[in-house]
């Protein structure tokens, strides 16, 4: 800031004379309405100052000056004429603090009236993201309003779901043949909600080798989500009965890079040409590389993800996939669980809300075209995320 | 005592974490960077079993001398060399663990290893790309109509063309197979393409295939693009609340109550 | 009949082979299916091509090796025009994996055009920070980079006398494979010091870059291989440079290979259907 | 021809040869570099989780950095996360093995409720804005047509998702006019992927003929 400010002040002196047949030369004016406020929803330290240029010509820059309760008082910026506002972040909270801002050009500089004073301080509620609270209320009651519903009993319907209809038979074909059943969870973290509904459905189809007395390999690729997937196949084990039939190098872990995941998977496929595959989850540029060799294997794959830019390649290498939300509904359609059941039914009312929204939203929109109605126009503004 | 524990810290981290997004006080802020370090701290020594895991499975492996017991050798090797490298000379620019190892070794493999998905994509594109129902057609004609339109070739077709050769296609699959709707289909075609060249003053429309494609990316693409990320939204965030809940508790695996 | 079953049942190695040889042989003997070049490339090459000689362009290298591919040849072509311009280079990158990319760049090219390092072109390297970076370098540059990416102090660099702050600088272009990147590029050095920004992207990233191509904000785009080829062209048409195109080259592949995956598939549909009708 | 003296070059053109040679069939060759990459990679994540969170996050402010830098609280806030981290190790412990689901617990409660809002706020109130239809659409024909078509699309492909009412129906016509936007969507982007692969496969043969064996300029 300081060359600049020293280049604006210098700047006047070897400014060229006026060339008197020009048009007369406005008077720079002092800017208007200075408003110093506390900027919202931030963690404090930090000042927002407002201004409206003045009556006479543009400035070339305008100058910001501070003043603390010490009466200390010092020119803290220097902006752009086309900004009218400054956010000063080196102030400390809970000081009152006064602004003026000065209309510069050449060696001119023209000084409004002082803002009222103002302190800086941490707000507890970040009301710019009210929206996204509303939103969360609203799903969250729904969710757990048709879960308590479906507590009392009451049957709740679930269309049907082709890849999930095909597991019984997908891991029956695997007995038959005699040959393993290889289960990739995904290359998401625990942080991946993909991840968590793929060890959902990990538990009910490992259920189901262990009644079917089929053989189960899951490779991983994060540490922590093979520490859970180990748990969740060693208890459908015990679930069906059949605890001492869990061998515990059936899940385990290869490493944490994708491409060297993948090679070890395409590795793992070619020699075990395993009957059925199942690929559900997050996956990423490797969803393809895994699909096609295990297509070339001769393998049944059941694929699922919820990362739109794979979909594609599972769908044009796979039996069958589960195309996004149908991997979130897998668990509750496999298991039957009423519990699971009834947040599915909140989830629709979920998207019915989402719909009536945008509908109703888009008419009033529209409308605003009509100047009486124009207010309408806001509605866009309280959909902003910040 | 032995699940309650576990539910009781998922719950309290899960709430702690929803109410922090709201919260811009500084408190917030330094928890949220807090538990993120936890979080990187556990999942480092997650990693440690994870190798432990992986290292028990080759040293098992050659013990036991089963098939392919030799590689198990390179494995464990190199996995031993790089930690050392890393670990003894850092892992800044210039030090042979990225200079050396990270250039010369993992990016080649990593780059062989993605560009082996340009054969898969024509194998699959072969195998699997088959207009058997209206819908597999379509996506098919999606993609030639984008694969078209971003190479130089495709610069100077005009759409209408493209659409002329769907269009015979169309009709001859229909006659091959004697499918009645195929033939609708193409009739429709027909029928729309003649009112487009009328609508056109009879000269061929000037709508060119980068255009189109970018349309179909633009449009019909978006369109599904953000419906699917409504549905995993709800989806996913229902699964977050139900494992946050403690209704999805799978995760908590096997034992005694 | 038969003919068709066996198609369906081809060995798949067959298409590997196929599609191995139509993408490499372009490679060694390009066959100049030629390139047009869009509007985004022609903007950004007007730019480039109307700052007055002497003076220096900055080229952010925000990529790694594994976007090599689509994006080195952008920053081979943009310096070629540059130098066949006699404009100035200065290199940074916000990337600390981009650093060897932009090493080669330097010790490769230049010499073609006889340029010499410290004089027409230098490569400041990678700091820690995007924003400080950025804002460091719209005061002061030597306050952010004390010493180059060789070690060198700048004031040994002549020409970074007359290179002192961003404002010294008319134009730059962003090269950039996604965060940090262009958008860093638009958010500090545009906003606050109006530094035009031209963009180069790969092809996946380059939708999101539509807005700010309306909006005027970015001076022109090249996106993927694609967009590197275009400006080669233009750079070949204005008769600045004579030596191979890769990025030209690569798109003659680009052209095979899509070729050869719509023949394959319309091969695997005529034998489908024919075998289907024969079945049914 | 130059091809290449550099032994490194050597090395990454000969590996590069034996991850495609498994596009022939599976070999001991590509045994030999799928193991390399598994081993190399599992080591240079080793080194980059202890330089980069370990060392600098638990292992330099607990134990070696003196009082005067890192209080007394701060160190024995880090002792959580180390307990957390150790309760991993009870896996091994048959009789408190139940212990690991405490760092289970606390990465999924973290995970989970740091990803509620953001999934709020990118996947749906911010879609929410984007699929608003606004006036500006009035400004030309082509541009009004394509806003109805996307808003159209949006609405049938998201009927396409539920579940809790048989597809029959008005539900049926939306959630099949749903499917032709979806399918349209997915051939779009496998159409996009395969120019960006393609320029991998490029990127690698160009590394083969010119850096190696100096066939290309």
């Amino acid at each position: 800031m300081i060359p600049f400010l020293i280049l604006l002040l210098t700047a006047g002196q070897v400014a060229p004379p006026v060339d008197s047949a020009a048009p007369p030369v406005q008077r720079l004016a002092a800017p208007v309405g200075v408003k110093a406020f506390d900027t919202p929803n931030d963690k404090g330290k930090s000042i927002t100052v407002h201004w409206q240029p003045g009556p006479g010509a543009a400035p070339e820059a305008w100058l910001v000056e501070r003043t603390d309760p010490a009466e200390s008082t010092e020119v803290i910026a220097a902006i752009e004429p086309t900004d009218t506002r400054y956010l000063d972040e080196g102030v400390m909270d809970r000081v009152k603090y006064t602004y003026r801002i000065a209309a510069a050009a050449g060696a001119d500089t023209v000084w409004s009236e002082p803002s009222q004073p103002v302190a800086s301080s941490a707000q507890l509620f970040n009301t710019a993201r009210l929206n996204i609270l509303i939103a969360m209320v609203i799903f969250f009651a729904l969710v757990i309003y048709y879960i308590e519903t479906a507590k009392k009993g009451k049957n709740l319907f679930v269309r049907r779901i082709a890849g999930l209809d095909a597991v019984e038979e997908a891991v029956g074909r695997a007995t038959e043949m005699g040959r393993p059943i290889i289960y990739v969870p995904g290359l998401g973290s625990v942080a991946d909600i993909a991840t968590i509904a793929s060890l959902n459905i990990l538990g009910e189809v490992a259920k189901k080798v262990a009644q079917y007395d089929s053989a189960l390999l899951v490779p991983n690729r994060d540490p922590i989500v093979y520490t859970v997937a180990r748990e969740m196949v060693k208890e459908s084990y015990a679930k069906a009965g059949r605890p001492d039939a869990f061998k515990a190098d059936s899940v385990f872990f290869i490493t944490s890079e994708q491409f060297a995941f993948a090679a070890a998977v395409d590795g793992l496929m070619a020699r075990e040409k395993p009957a059925t595959n199942f690929f559900l989850g997050m996956f990423w540029a490797e969803s393809l590389i895994l699909a096609e060799t295990g297509a070339q294997t001769g393998a049944i794959q059941i694929a699922g993800t919820d990362s739109v830019f794979q979909l594609p390649f599972f769908i044009t290498a796979c039996d069958y996939t589960l195309i996004g939300e149908e991997l979130y509904a897998a668990s509750a359609y496999l298991s039957r669980e009423p519990l699971l059941l009834g947040s599915l039914k909140g989830q629709d009312y979920g998207k019915i809300i989402i719909l009536a929204i945008v509908t109703v939203g888009s008419a009033l929109l529209l409308l605003s075209k009509i100047p009486a109605l124009s207010f309408f126009t806001q509605i866009v503004s309280f959909f902003s995320v910040r | 005592m032995r699940r309650n524990i576990p539910l009781a810290i998922c719950l309290t981290m899960g709430v702690a974490m929803m109410v922090q997004f709201f919260v811009p006080h500084p408190a917030s802020v330094a928890f949220y960077d807090l538990t993120t370090k936890w979080v990187r701290i556990v999942g480092a020594f997650a990693l440690v079993l994870g190798t432990g895991s992986l290292v028990m499975y080759h040293i098992d492996k050659l013990q036991r001398r089963r098939t392919g017991w030799y590689y198990s050798i390179v494995t464990l090797t190199a996995a031993a060399a790089t930690s050392v490298i890393g670990l003894g000379w850092g892992v800044k620019p210039g030090s042979p663990l990225q200079d050396i190892i990270f250039s010369n070794l993992l990016v080649p493999l990593n780059a062989s290893m993605f560009a082996i998905l340009a054969f898969y994509m024509a194998s699959a594109a072969y195998r699997a790309f088959r207009a058997r129902t209206k819908e597999a057609a379509l996506l098919l004609v999606a993609a030639f109509v984008v694969m078209l339109g971003m190479v130089p070739i495709g610069a100077n077709v005009p759409f209408f063309w493209f659409m002329v050769v769907v269009n015979v296609a169309l009709l001859v699959a229909g006659f091959v197979t004697r499918s009645k709707a195929l033939l609708i289909g193409a009739g429709a075609l027909v029928v729309g393409l003649l009112a487009w060249l009328g609508f056109s003053g009879f000269k061929v429309p000037p709508l060119m295939l980068p255009d189109t494609a970018e349309w179909v990316l633009s449009v019909p693409n978006m369109a599904a693009k953000r419906a699917i990320q409504f549905g995993i939204a709800l989806g996913g965030i229902a699964t977050a609340l139900k494992v946050i809940l403690g209704i999805e508790r799978g995760w908590l695996g096997g034992g005694k109550q | 009949m038969r003919f068709f079953q066996y198609l369906l049942k081809i060995d798949r190695r067959i298409i590997y082979i196929v599609v191995g040889l139509l993408v490499m042989l372009p490679l060694i003997k390009p066959l100049g299916l030629g390139v047009n070049s869009g509007p985004r490339a022609q903007t950004l090459f007007k730019a480039i091509d109307q700052v007055p000689a002497g003076k220096t362009i900055l080229i952010s290298v925000d990529f790694d090796p594994s976007s090599m591919p689509e994006l080195y040849p952008m920053l081979a072509a943009v310096m070629r025009h540059a130098f066949a311009k006699d404009l100035k280079v200065l290199l940074c990158g916000l990337w600390i994996t981009g650093a060897g990319l932009a090493d080669k760049a330097v010790t490769e090219i230049p010499p073609e055009f006889g340029k010499k390092y410290g004089e027409d072109v230098v490569f400041l390297g990678w700091k820690a920070g995007v924003d400080a970076v950025i804002l460091g370098m719209g005061e002061n540059i030597k306050n952010v980079y004390p010493v180059d990416y060789y070690g060198k102090s700048l004031d040994s660099l002549p020409m970074m006398n007359t290179v002192k702050q961003l404002r010294d600088i008319p134009i730059m272009f962003a090269i950039s494979a996604g965060t940090p990147g262009y958008q860093d590029w638009l958010l500090y050095a545009q906003s606050r010091y109006g530094m035009r920004v031209g963009a180069g992207l790969t092809a996946v990233s380059a939708a999101d870059a539509y807005p700010f191509l309306q909006s005027g904000q970015l001076t022109g785009m090249l996106a993927g291989m694609k967009g590197g080829a275009e400006y080669e062209v233009l750079v070949q048409k204005a008769g600045y440079s004579k030596t191979y195109m890769p990025a030209v080259a690569a798109m003659d592949s680009q052209s095979l290979a899509h070729i050869v995956i719509m023949i394959l598939v319309i091969i695997g549909n005529i034998a489908y259907f024919v075998t289907r009708k024969r079945g049914a | 021809m130059h091809v290449s003296t550099n032994i490194l070059t050597w090395v990454a053109a000969i590996l590069t040869i034996g991850i495609f040679s498994f596009l022939w069939k599976d070999n001991p060759f590509y045994k030999f570099c799928e193991h390399l990459f598994v081993g190399v990679s599992v080591g240079y994540t080793i080194a980059l989780t202890w330089y980069n969170s370990v060392y600098p996050d638990l292992f330099n402010p607990l134990f070696l950095s003196p009082l005067s830098e890192v209080s007394l609280g701060n160190k024995l806030l880090l002792i959580i996360p180390l307990i957390l981290g150790l309760c991993y190790f009870c896996r091994f412990i048959p009789k408190v093995s139940w212990l690991i689901r405490f760092p289970m617990a606390f990465v999924l409660g973290w995970g989970m409720g740091a990803a509620i809002p953001a999934m709020f706020q990118t996947y749906i109130v911010k879609q929410m804005q984007g699929t608003f239809l606004t006036p500006g659409i009035f400004a030309r024909w082509d541009v009004l047509l394509w806003a109805l078509i996307s808003f159209v699309g949006v609405v049938c492909s998201v009927l396409y998702f539920f579940f809790s009412k048989e597809h029959k129906g008005a539900l049926k016509v939306a959630s099949e006019t749903g499917i032709v936007f979806l399918m349209v969507g997915f051939g779009a982007s496998f159409g996009y992927t395969v120019m960006a692969r393609m320029s991998l496969l490029i990127g690698r043969f160009q590394f083969v003929l010119r850096d190696w064996l100096g066939v290309i300029k």
